[in-house]
């Protein structure tokens, strides 16, 4: 069988690092956007918290210490991204990220 | 400081107090008074040179000498070069205080003439009076010119030089409302600028080589390189220049000719002449004044005060000048119609005449004519101006003719004139009067180089005449028909000879010649190609004789088409009138003449010689010159003039009778003698002056004038440009682009650079879209870009540390 | 002896432009002129030295040097770290003289020809225009007596603005343009000499160090100051050149700055930085429009003055400092000289523009003090000297001429005039004194710069193969010059009187009080040379010239061995 | 339990001390939130609370750097070696300069928007906020707290662009604004999580240390480089530094302008001088022996700088709005001022003295050149309604007393004599020239472009100058409240006073610099970190 090793996860953290950071820049939708920088902040955590397991010995809670405020961040700059999202369309009537580009040059 | 020199330097400033006063008080002198105050101060001057003139005169030539060497240590000291003091101070000596006399002589009553020739409207430009302006003028060149002949040292020589250029200028443009009179004085100026430049090179040569700028100390250093064969005559000594290798002895003939280039500007020497033709546009006693008199013969002046410099070679270039200027410019004399201009050129070819002299080493000879030209050609000058003036502003000889009635004074001396210019004399016996004795010498002396040289070994034993032999002219001329009267006293000779350092000369160069000249300076002195002494080609003595025909020709032509005959315009004719203010001045100089032709000048200009007695190379072969000895001993023995006589002695009969000929009935032959075939085309080359002003005009000045339109369409379009690259650069990227450069993008290289940085700044601003996903991309694609130059570096850090290549 | 009378001079226009800030607008004119009046005769009591000057011993006393006896010496550390100095540095000498009293003159004069402007009509802002003109003064005054490079260099900078604004805000129809090409050439040229500037502080401070480690002392003795060791890099122009371990340093061949070798890439560095300002061909294109769109009075400033910062640049820094460099580059910089003579003249010839000409004029004059410089003995900084104190006084003139007619005609086109002359017989008499000093007759000032220039030259040939070729070229300048001006003469003076200039008036007593100081000085100077100026300068050019000559042959040796070592 | 407790870390009286400064500034937001709710929102209040609590701030800032004099000590943590947060000379001085500005632009939201602001606390409250993520990030060397500063400084700026809730422009960058950056702390979370993988420590001086040693055995090469690429994108974006820059001049010219000034000056400056400690570390860490190694550190950063500084200038080179030219200015003096960075990153360098005082003297006088022009551009903006080019037209004329301040402020920016501009310009090429006479000609290179940059710079801020100076279409007079104009007055005027006392100000910074560059900080036993660590 497979023993499900470090590498492993830091590989499907590279792959949803990957995704994240296509949908960022792929997507034109606002939302689809910030969805994507979720996705890079949870390879992030997956990354940690595989360290924080796999490193040998090391009794440290750093890792998950981490991993738990990166999920606040994240919840942090969601709230934000997402307020100012609705600010946007509020102003906009859409929430295309590609027909803001008034400002420029 | 002697009283000499208190006079002489008197005699200059007064004029500048003079010129200073009018600048300021002039306008309120108002007309007549301002001139006569000029007289006043000139007069002052010319009383001041007559008395250092007699009593200079009356001095031995010991006590000359005395006083020469004494003025050197009352010298200024003016400024340093470099490390090299340059000191000004009096150059006292006979040829200073005769040519002193005569400036102020000539100026004084040239300045009376002109108080009655501006008497009229002659002094209006354009309807205004500039009557003070034109004596503001006279002034300041009576200052210069005074300045110029009592200079000791080169520099100051050459700053009075250009002053005179300067007034010469002024008064050529006086009437400067008139377009060919503002061009004509351009034209004088700038053609002097380019023989100065010449001046300046020689100056820079003397100053560099001899390490001095003042005229005796030059002379000195450069005969003790000469005979220690160092510095210019070191062996072996050359420079690069302009890539050629040029040795010490070319150096010192360019020196030589460098210098000689300023007399040709300011003497008017071919191929610098043609300024003083078109300078007869200046009023006419300027004319008389400044352009026959003193200032054009300032160059021959100066190439007699250098004449010391002189190599062989510079010598032979100097006479072959003189020889064509005065050969070509006689010719055209002939068909000139323009009274003034046909003096003009007469004026130029007695200039050759004098620069060949120097040339052949007639040096006594060649500044005696430039004194008895002066004085006639000054009055005949002035006689023009009393026509032009009587004859309301009418210059064309060909509108006189029977003047004689209407102005006799005038008339008849006028024909002293030409009687003096045409060398009338009574051959074998004498007397004659002014070219007689001064022009024959120069051609004695030139037919001395061309057959009898170099002189037989016997004739060093020869002397030279005694001292009051020397005295006058006369009597040389009288010793001359004599041989063996000058033989008799050979001590007396050389006691006669001025104490002055240069007169001691000939005997220190034997001394060194016997104990100190050394292997090498004799073996440097064997090398060089020319002999000092060689003889001059043929062509150069038959060019000056056949002139010394045409002279009286032309001279007789224009006297008697102005004088003589009947009138051919009875309107000019009636209007003719004398004016005793004019005409004074016209007999006073007319006295002069006769009297500078036999008393004092001479024999006080073979006092000067010294001052060309240890010129090292060259031969002055009369006067007390270098080989004084025998030079005038072969001249005695020979009889060189007694020569002449065959093959001049009538010239002046002939060519007065030639003219009379021609012209006793007015133009009619004269007209037919010209539309002849092959003389039709001479005349009229000859009266196109051999087109040498237009050939001037295209190739030099439209030349120049062309050369500099490009140069500022350059410097607007390329030097103003970015660096051609940037330009192109920006033209490259801009077509790349589409972006079409306006025509003040590629104007110049800030501003290409400028459209370059702005073409630069449109382009990094394109990324800045205004779309966030733009950015993004650009911002991850760049860190992607890097992050795959790093996994493309083989993966391992150290290989990027050897891709970086650190 | 420390004074503070520089301080004074430098800093009283700033007082006087303050002043008129701060005081009501009628007073405004007086003030300036007060001021720079004030400044003028300020700095006239400069001359109490200098009369008494040349007096070896009394130097000795005041500052103990080998060259340059500094006078009115001012210093106070400004800036200081760890070994680390910037002084506020002020001191006059022979070479800095002249050029002060030439500043403080054509401010003055300037000043008085700002008096009428035809902008005061409309009543322009005036407060402004004298604001700027006397905080221009205290910049260029500054340069001229700064002799800390740091100092210096601020100096330098801060006229640039006031230049610009003069320019850009009261000049002609293309003054933005001409504005800006102005300061964009003046600002690459300082940003050039700014690279330079701290290459040779550090390299001081290496070979400060160095000399320290191998003697094993703690300082090393001043160049030129008694009881001063000094410990580390440094910003002063006099030790820079005197002191032999930073001399040595700098003109070791194996010092290298970016790749070349030091001195000569410091030089032509601080070279091109100057050229710029003098102006010399290539680098000049930015002076014809600088002066065609300036206002009359700031084209007298930028002719008599400004220009001269660039000259003196070359005396005071590039030569003494890097004696090797000036050998090194004699070749190119008298081309350029020859160059800008030539050039120039065959560009004035051909202008149609008043003003330009005589801008183009002052790039061929301007290329004497180059050719003068180039072969770097006695006689040609003498000359070079010289001719730009000559310049300083003939350029404005000439431009105050233009002024004065462009006043009453309101154009500047060469070909439109004529007769002025007899219209304006006092005006026309000025102006050809002063073209005739421009083009260097014998007995006005120009020539006594451009015959020193000229013998320099050949005096050079003993060192350089090619300085009589260039001083054949250069001499032929002198008949382009005469060609140009007596054309202009011709054109402009000279004629039949025209009607639409009949009426104008003549020289007025204002314009007659600028011209004349003019034009006597034009004379006298031309007259007397060493007694208005040789006697002045001669004592500190002839110790540099010594100093650069001693230096060339040191380093020739030194660099000989180096090579023979294998270097 | 109690075990537990007894090993839990309290914070004694003095760690209390030595954060007190941000601990005001955390009891300021309260009080904002807090005041209005009981004594109503007026906005003058607020203001007045905040400027209080700032300067109690700036005011302990000034004991605790009286206090921390001459040594680097460590606050808030119970182990020294990895210390939270940095108390030294270096924060300290930062954050003076940060209370300073947070009062000056307070005073500018007074003039200019407190009359019309009805949201005042809320205004505050971010404002705050991104000044307390400021002084946090300068002072940590701790990867943690680094991404909590940075985001602490991020969000509410974020918000506080978007503040106009009005302006579609202000809606429209906010968003961009936000987007990039919540990516670019995305992206440096993953880079710390790589590097926590490889050593992990949290610590970044013992990170450094692991690099140090991996590098001299030559390990991990590839995972280091991705790592520490990721991790300065993050700070990139902070600073700005191109390719990161392409928020700046959009949120900048759509934000307040009071909100424009704050950023420019002190966002970049924070992180600035945070990359500074990150690349100092490695460099201590890695020593002299190792120049080499942390070449390509040296040049990336090198480059970056001179790219920033190109670009930064190119674009602003055809502005019309003078606030995007400026915020293009600002990319571009970030640029010169990345430079230096640039020279630490050599260890051991010579030159490394001169570079840390020359950017401290550099951001203390460039924060009056911005807060200056920003201060003319605001004034004029309020009178006019525009910041565009061509409202500027004939100041000279209109508003003689703008009109001079913007032109020593602008020249300034250009490095001119004689304001202080060029002092900071000065610095930073001597300590360029001093590093480039000592080693590569990386820094000869970046002189170089320094130099051309400041002669391309004068071209755009010219432009601004020629239309004040040189142009007239005569608009109306402007009319600015007497404070702004004695404020941007005192700013030119300081500009060149500091010039003159360049003396002072310089050994200020030498202060505040010392103890960075003499020793590190911070010494770590390296044996216990343990390398054996599994990696892919």
């Amino acid at each position: 069988m497979l023993e499900i090793g470090l590498n492993h996860y830091l590989v499907l953290a590279a792959i949803i690092f990957c995704a994240g950071v296509f949908s960022m820049v792929s997507k034109r939708n606002a939302i689809g956007v910030l969805i994507g920088v979720e996705l890079v902040l949870n390879a992030v955590n997956i990354n940690f918290v595989a360290f924080g397991k796999y490193s040998g010995g090391n009794t440290s809670i750093d890792a998950q210490v981490i991993a738990l405020f990166v999920i606040v961040l994240a919840a942090a700059e969601a709230a934000v991204a997402v307020a100012i999202c609705t600010n946007y369309y509020r102003n906009l009537n859409t929430i295309d990220i590609d027909r803001g580009d008034a400002v420029s040059g | 400081m002697s009283w000499y020199e208190q006079f002489l330097v008197a005699g200059t400033v007064v004029p500048l107090i003079g010129f200073a006063f009018l600048v300021f008080f002039g306008h309120r002198l108002g007309k007549p008074l301002s001139g006569w105050f000029t007289v006043l101060v000139m007069g002052t001057s010319c009383v001041l040179a007559t008395c250092v003139l007699f009593s200079w005169h009356g001095l031995s030539p010991a006590d000359r000498a005395e006083l020469t060497a004494a003025a050197v240590s009352n010298q200024f000291y003016w400024a340093d070069m470099g490390s090299v003091p340059i000191k000004i101070g009096v150059k006292l000596d006979s040829l200073t205080v005769i040519m002193f006399f005569m400036v102020t002589f000539i100026a004084t009553w040239i300045f009376v003439f002109s108080v009655g020739y501006m008497a009229g409207h002659s002094d209006e430009i354009d309807g205004q009076s500039k009557y003070h302006r034109f004596f503001t003028y006279l002034c300041m060149f009576a200052f210069s010119m005074l300045g110029l002949v009592i200079s000791s040292n080169l520099l100051f020589l050459f700053i009075f030089w250009e002053l005179v250029g300067l007034c010469s200028y002024l008064l050529i443009g006086f009437y400067f409302d008139k377009k060919f009179a503002s061009n004509a004085a351009m034209k004088a100026f700038i053609t002097n600028r380019v023989g100065d430049f010449g001046f300046l090179f020689g100056l820079m040569m003397v100053f560099f080589f001899l390490g001095t700028l003042d005229l005796d100390q030059a002379a000195a250093n450069f005969r003790q390189q000469y005979a220690s064969s160092t510095g210019l005559f070191a062996i072996g000594y050359s420079i690069d220049l302009f890539g050629w290798q040029v040795s010490g002895m070319t150096l010192a003939t360019l020196m030589g000719v460098g210098l000689f280039c300023g007399a040709m500007g300011k003497s008017a020497q071919f191929p610098l002449h043609v300024w003083l033709p078109d300078a007869m546009a200046g009023p006419t006693p300027v004319s008389a004044l400044i352009h026959a008199a003193t200032m054009v013969a300032a160059g021959v002046y100066l190439v007699a005060r250098i004449f010391r410099l002189l190599t062989p070679d510079a010598q032979m270039v100097v006479a072959v000048i003189g020889c064509i200027t005065l050969t070509m410019t006689a010719l055209i004399a002939i068909v000139q119609t323009d009274i003034k201009k046909v003096l003009a050129y007469s004026t130029l070819s007695q200039l050759g005449y004098m620069i060949f002299g120097l040339g052949v080493g007639a040096w006594t000879a060649a500044l005696f004519h430039l004194m008895t030209h002066a004085f006639f050609k000054a009055m005949m000058f002035l006689g023009s101006g009393q026509v032009i003036e009587g004859c309301h502003h009418e210059q064309e000889i060909t509108k006189m003719g029977g003047l004689h009635k209407k102005m006799p004074v005038t008339c008849w001396t006028f024909f002293i004139g030409v009687l003096a210019i045409a060398g009338t004399g009574i051959p074998w016996t004498g007397p004659g009067i002014g070219g007689f004795y001064s022009k024959d010498e120069i051609l004695a002396a030139a037919l001395m180089r061309t057959d009898h040289w170099p002189p037989e070994a016997e004739h060093h034993a020869k002397a030279a005449p005694s001292d009051e032999e020397l005295e006058s002219g006369l009597s040389y001329r009288l010793a001359s028909d004599s041989p063996e009267h000058g033989a008799t006293d050979t001590s007396a000779g050389h006691d006669s000879q001025p104490k002055s350092e240069q007169a001691h000369g000939p005997s220190e160069l034997d001394h060194a010649a016997a104990h100190h000249v050394d292997q090498a300076a004799l073996v440097a002195r064997a090398t060089d190609s020319e002999h000092p002494t060689s003889p001059l080609p043929k062509w150069l003595f038959w060019f000056p004789i056949a002139i010394a025909y045409v002279t009286p020709f032309y001279m007789m032509r224009l006297w008697w088409l102005t004088f003589m005959g009947k009138p051919r315009d009875q309107h000019v004719y009636d209007h003719a009138h004398e004016s005793k203010l004019m005409y004074v001045p016209l007999v006073a100089l007319a006295v002069g003449t006769f009297f500078c032709s036999y008393w004092v000048f001479r024999p006080l200009l073979a006092d000067a010689a010294s001052a060309a007695t240890d010129a090292t190379m060259v031969v002055a072969i009369d006067g007390h010159a270098h080989d004084a000895d025998h030079a005038v001993g072969l001249m005695l023995h020979h009889d060189v003039h007694r020569d002449l006589v065959p093959i001049v002695g009538f010239a002046f009969l002939i060519g007065f009778g030639v003219a009379w000929a021609i012209y006793r009935n007015g133009l009619e032959l004269a007209t037919r003698i010209s539309s002849m075939p092959g003389i039709a085309f001479m005349h009229r080359a000859l009266r196109e002056r051999l087109y040498i002003d237009q050939v001037y005009d295209f190739v030099l000045v439209m030349g120049c004038r062309g050369f500099s339109r490009l140069c500022s369409v350059f410097d607007a379009w390329v030097v103003d440009m970015v660096a051609l690259l940037c330009a192109a650069l920006v033209r490259r990227i801009a077509a790349f682009s589409g972006w079409v450069l306006d025509a003040r993008g590629v104007d110049g290289v800030v501003n290409g650079v400028a459209s370059l940085t702005k073409y630069a700044g449109n382009a990094v601003r394109q990324p800045q879209t205004g779309r966030v996903r733009n950015y993004v991309l650009f911002a991850a694609g760049s860190a992607a870009v890097v992050l795959l130059l790093i996994l493309a570096g083989s993966g391992a850090w150290s290989a990027v540390v050897g891709w970086i290549g650190l | 002896m420390e004074s503070s009378l520089l301080s004074w001079i430098v800093f009283l226009p700033s007082i006087g432009a303050v002043a008129i800030m701060l005081l009501p607008k009628a007073l405004t004119r007086v003030i300036a002129v007060g001021t720079t009046l004030t400044t003028l005769v300020v700095s006239l009591l400069l001359f109490r030295t200098f009369l008494a000057g040349g007096d070896p011993a009394q130097a000795e006393s005041v500052f103990g040097s080998g060259y340059g006896f500094l006078h009115y010496v001012q210093r106070i550390p400004w800036i200081t770290g760890e070994g680390f100095t910037i002084e506020y540095f002020l001191g006059v000498d022979g070479l800095s003289f002249p050029l002060l009293i030439l500043t403080t003159l054509v401010m003055f004069l300037s000043c008085v020809a700002s008096w009428n402007f035809s902008h005061w009509k409309v009543n322009k802002g005036r407060k402004a225009y004298f604001v700027l003109f006397l905080l221009l003064e205290t910049g260029m005054l500054g340069v001229f007596v700064a002799l800390d490079f740091f100092l210096f260099y601020i100096f330098w900078e801060i006229m640039l603005l006031p230049m610009y604004f003069l320019i850009g805000v009261w000049g002609g129809v293309r003054r933005e343009y001409a504005a800006i090409k102005f300061f964009l050439f003046t600002l690459a040229g300082s940003v050039l000499m700014l690279v330079a500037l701290l290459g040779m502080y550090f390299y001081s401070a290496d070979a400060v160090h160095q000399a320290m480690a191998s003697g094993g002392v703690e300082g090393i003795a001043s160049g030129y100051r008694p009881d001063v060791m000094i410990t580390g890099g440094t910003f002063d122009l006099i030790e820079l050149a005197t002191n032999q371990a930073i001399q040595d340093h700098f003109g070791a061949a194996s010092t290298m700055l970016m790749g070349f070798r030091f001195a000569p890439f410091a030089f032509i560095l601080l070279f091109i930085g100057f050229a710029i300002k003098l102006p010399a061909v290539p680098f000049h294109t930015w002076l014809p429009d600088a002066h065609v769109e300036a206002p009359t009075p700031i084209s007298m400033i930028l002719a008599g003055v400004l220009l001269k910062m660039g000259g003196y640049g070359f005396l005071r820094i590039c030569y003494p400092i890097f004696p090797g460099g000036g050998h090194d580059w004699a070749f190119v910089i008298a081309v350029i000289g020859v160059i800008s003579i030539l050039y120039g003249a065959l560009c004035a010839m051909a202008q149609t523009d008043f003003k330009k000409l005589v801008a183009y004029s002052s790039v061929s004059h301007m290329g004497f003090v180059l050719l003068g410089i180039s072969v770097m003995n006695k006689t040609g900084f003498q000359g070079a000297m010289f001719q730009m104190i000559a310049h300083g006084i003939s350029s404005p003139m000439c431009f105050f001429l233009v002024g004065v007619i462009y006043d009453r005609a309101h154009h500047r086109r060469i070909n439109d005039f004529g007769g002025l002359w007899l219209s304006m017989p006092k005006y026309g008499s000025w102006a050809t004194l002063g073209f005739f000093a421009s083009l260097g007759l014998p007995g006005l000032c120009g020539f006594i710069g451009e015959i020193y220039v000229l013998l320099g030259c050949f005096e050079g040939r003993s060192q350089f193969g090619w300085a009589v070729p260039m001083a054949v070229l250069a001499a032929t300048g002198v008949v382009l010059t005469a060609g140009y001006v007596l054309w202009l003469i011709q054109r402009v003076y000279l004629g039949k009187l025209r009607e639409e200039y009949a009426g104008f008036p003549d020289a007025g007593i204002r314009e007659v009080f600028i011209l004349a100081p003019f034009g006597v000085l034009a004379i006298v100077l031309g007259i007397l040379p060493k007694h208005t100026l040789f006697n002045f300068m001669n004592g500190t050019l002839d110790l540099m010239v010594d100093h650069i000559v001693s230096m060339n042959r040191h380093f020739d040796l030194m660099n000989q061995s180096y090579a023979m070592l294998g270097g | 339990m109690n075990q537990l407790l007894g090993q839990a870390w309290i914070p004694e009286g003095v760690d209390l001390f030595r954060f007190s400064p941000e601990l005001t500034l955390v009891a300021t937001i309260v009080l904002v939130l807090a005041v209005p709710m009981i004594m109503g929102r007026s906005a003058r209040l607020v203001g007045g609370i905040v400027m209080l609590g700032i300067a109690a701030a700036g005011w302990l800032t000034w004991r605790v750097a009286a206090e921390v004099s001459g040594q680097g000590v460590a606050g808030m943590s119970p182990d020294p070696a990895s210390a939270m947060l940095l108390v030294d000379n270096l924060s300290c001085f930062f954050k003076l300069i940060l209370f300073f500005f947070a009062a000056c632009v307070t005073g500018m939201w007074w003039m200019g928007s407190s009359a019309s602001e009805r949201n005042a606390p809320e205004f505050f409250v971010l404002l705050l906020g991104t000044a307390l993520g400021m002084a946090l990030m300068v002072g940590t060397l701790n990867m943690l707290l680094i991404v909590i500063a940075i985001e602490l400084a991020s969000l509410p700026s974020y918000a506080i662009v978007a503040f106009e809730k009005r302006d579609r422009a202000a809606a429209e960058v906010s968003l961009k604004y936000a987007i990039f950056g919540a990516i670019s702390a995305a992206i440096m979370l993953y880079g710390i999580s790589l590097l926590y993988g490889l050593y992990q420590s949290l610590s970044f001086v013992e990170v450094a240390d692991g690099i140090a040693t991996d590098l001299a055995t030559g390990r991990n090469g590839v995972i280091i480089a991705v790592a520490l690429l990721c991790f300065f994108c993050g700070i990139g974006f902070k600073i700005s530094a191109v390719p990161f820059h392409f928020w700046c001049p959009d949120a900048f010219q759509g934000a307040r302008i009071e909100v424009t000034t704050w950023l420019s000056v002190v966002s970049k400056a924070a992180g600035l001088i945070l990359l500074m400690r990150l690349v100092h570390a490695l460099a201590a860490a890695a020593g002299a022996e190792m120049i080499s190694a942390l070449a390509p550190l040296a040049w990336g950063i090198g480059i970056l700088a001179m790219l920033t500084c190109t670009v930064g200038n190119l674009s602003a080179y055809m502005q019309t709005s003078v606030k995007r030219m400026l915020a293009y200015s600002s990319i571009a003096h970030a640029g010169y001022m990345l430079m230096v960075v640039a020279i630490l990153a050599v260890p051991g360098s010579v030159g490394a003295a001169s570079a840390v005082s020359a950017l401290l003297v550099y951001i203390s006088i460039y924060l009056f050149m911005n807060l200056g022009a920003f201060g003319v551009v605001a004034l004029v903006y309020w009178h006019t309604g525009s910041d565009s080019i061509n409202a500027f037209s004939g100041l000279i004329r209109r508003a003689p007393w703008l009109a001079i301040p913007m032109l020593c402020c602008l020249m300034s920016l250009v490095g001119l004599p004689p304001f202080a501009g060029f002092m900071g310009k000065f610095w930073i090429l001597y300590a360029l020239a001093e590093q480039g006479d000592a080693a590569s000609w990386l820094y000869w290179t970046l002189f170089v472009v320094a130099v051309l940059n400041t002669l391309i710079s004068l071209y755009y801020y010219m432009r601004v100058v020629v239309k004040m100076m040189l142009a007239d279409d005569g608009q109306e007079s402007v009319r600015a409240p007497a404070a702004g104009t004695i404020m941007v007055n005192l700013c030119g005027l300081l500009l060149i006073a500091m010039l003159i006392w360049a003396q002072p100000i310089k050994h200020f910074a030498d202060r505040f610099s010392t103890n960075l560059y003499s020793a590190p900080v911070l010494t770590v036993d390296v044996g216990t970190i343990d390398q054996t660590t599994a990696h892919p």
